[in-house]
């Protein structure tokens, strides 16, 4: 079963999609949602937290899901563990 | 008065409000008050119109001497024409500059 | 599901809290269960009554809290080196506990969520 | 010399205090004249009289200040926000003043050190 | 009992000696329990001579599966000589199959 | 007259050298000291704080000197105007 990898914080981009495994989930919350202009590709399926992103100004690509807190917590159930780069 | 500097390298929060807290109360004194956006601290320039930001009420209060560094907007993809202030674009030689011309530096 | 929270980030310099606090709503919404949220390291700050809670942080996690039936734990000794002390500046709402209730929620949860 | 020192840095994400509080040491050592020293941001937790103080830091600045005739001011919005109020938490020894007595500092000062 | 990874990505202090407290309370509860440090977490191996540090202790609670990233080390020039605690040396990859190999994941 | 920059955090070293001017004075305190080993050479003038160096077990090149807190008051002093990267 899949890893839901949560990044709030964009310093920790680098480490986050090392740790990324084929398959697993990343989302971008808080200050994390800063990085989305530098997520090039990723294995993983790719979503943000909406509140966070508008507040932050961030521009939405294609490639991303928004996410509402109900979005975010279906994936926190369905992924069977998660880790937080903050 | 004192010339004062203001470097803002942090993402957008609390600590980055109080810090346009303090450059307000600079100009308020009447301080020849710089600021210059650099590493993530120009993150706090993107979406001003969606936010409330002090940021905007500088020039009212006299500050009006902006700059941000070029190369730490492009290494974090942050477009200069998403920046609704008015600033100039500067490159490190220009940062050395800034710090010799002011009396004192401040960093957030 | 049963899930619990850890809550790590400080309440100024993060949005830890807030993206709990939203979080820990939606879930209880879903119809999940949340048995408790664990404040550890900075984010035991949120627990200081004295603090203004000008976003209503504070406020929030209380009234979910007692609406959901779930605790709001502090972990002692991170809330003693930074001033959160029973009979002096902790919250309503919030509990003073020891690591080892973070070690149960590991176990007993079904989801175990840090911010 | 007239040193003024700014303090921002948390008390136990960062060394600001404990390299602020050696350096105010030395500089009296020094027969340096301190006028304020000033906390602003996540550094007002310093004066939070219920934190535990271990490494006596907040009672090492309050004998030195006491000592030296110098303030320890901390900024009230700051403060407020991160539950330091008079008559509540407030540790003695310290002073809540507004950001103005910072620019004040910088004014009057020959130096001003931030940590 | 649960399988608990601690990933540990920050510089020493207070915040990570919390971290070590709760793993060694992980450690007397007999969770499974293993550590990995990556990235700024590598200094918090050094100087552990001249300092207390509880990261010391973990043996004498059972957490005895240490690693550390390999490029953490290099980029950081810190060197494995002068680590005094058994760990072992991995790349990235082996830090996804750590994560995958354990019930939960925490951080510093 | 010359600027002090103090260096307390090492993540900020390559913003920190790209400001130092000629005849700067460089000074590593706190988990500034962490970057010692990253500074290869510097413009600068550079210390390195001991208290905090020996506590996080950084080992001292040639090119720096210790510095004890009269030290650092004294730099302080014989600049002008002090920049700290945190």
């Amino acid at each position: 079963m899949a890893v839901l990898h949560l990044l709030s914080n964009p310093d920790a981009l680098a480490s986050c999609l090392a740790a990324v495994a084929e398959g697993d989930s990343l989302l971008l919350i808080g200050d994390g949602v800063l990085a989305l202009p530098l997520v090039a590709s990723s294995k993983a399926r790719l979503g943000v937290l909406r509140d966070d992103a508008v507040q932050r100004g961030t521009q939405l690509p294609e490639a991303a899901e928004e996410l509402s807190y109900a979005d975010f917590v279906s994936w926190a159930v369905a992924c069977r563990s998660s880790v937080t780069w903050s | 008065m004192k010339s004062v500097l203001y470097l803002i390298r942090r993402r957008p929060g609390i600590a980055a409000d109080e810090t346009t807290d303090l450059m307000l109360v600079s100009g308020v004194f009447e301080q020849r008050t710089s600021v210059l956006f650099l590493d993530d601290g120009v993150y706090q320039l993107l979406g001003l119109g969606e936010r409330q930001s002090s940021l905007k009420a500088l020039s009212a209060y006299d500050v009006q001497d902006l700059y941000v560094a070029a190369d730490s907007l492009a290494s974090r993809q942050v477009s200069a024409d998403a920046i609704e202030l008015d600033l100039r674009i500067v490159d490190r030689h220009a940062v050395r500059q800034l710090i010799a011309d002011h009396d004192l530096v401040l960093t957030d | 599901m049963r899930i619990n929270l850890l809550v790590q980030g400080a309440p100024f310099a993060t949005s830890a809290q807030e993206n709990a606090l939203g979080f820990a709503r939606a879930a209880v919404d879903a119809g999940h269960r949340i048995d408790r949220v664990f404040f550890y390291k900075e984010a035991v700050a949120i627990a200081n009554r004295f603090a203004s809670d000008d976003d209503g942080i504070r406020a929030g996690w209380a009234k979910l809290a007692a609406g959901s039936g779930f605790e709001l734990a502090v972990c002692i000794a991170a809330a003693s080196r930074r001033g959160i002390v029973e009979d002096g500046s902790l919250a309503d709402g919030f509990a003073i506990v020891g690591l080892g209730q973070l070690v149960e929620a590991m176990e007993q949860g079904d989801r175990l969520v840090t911010f």
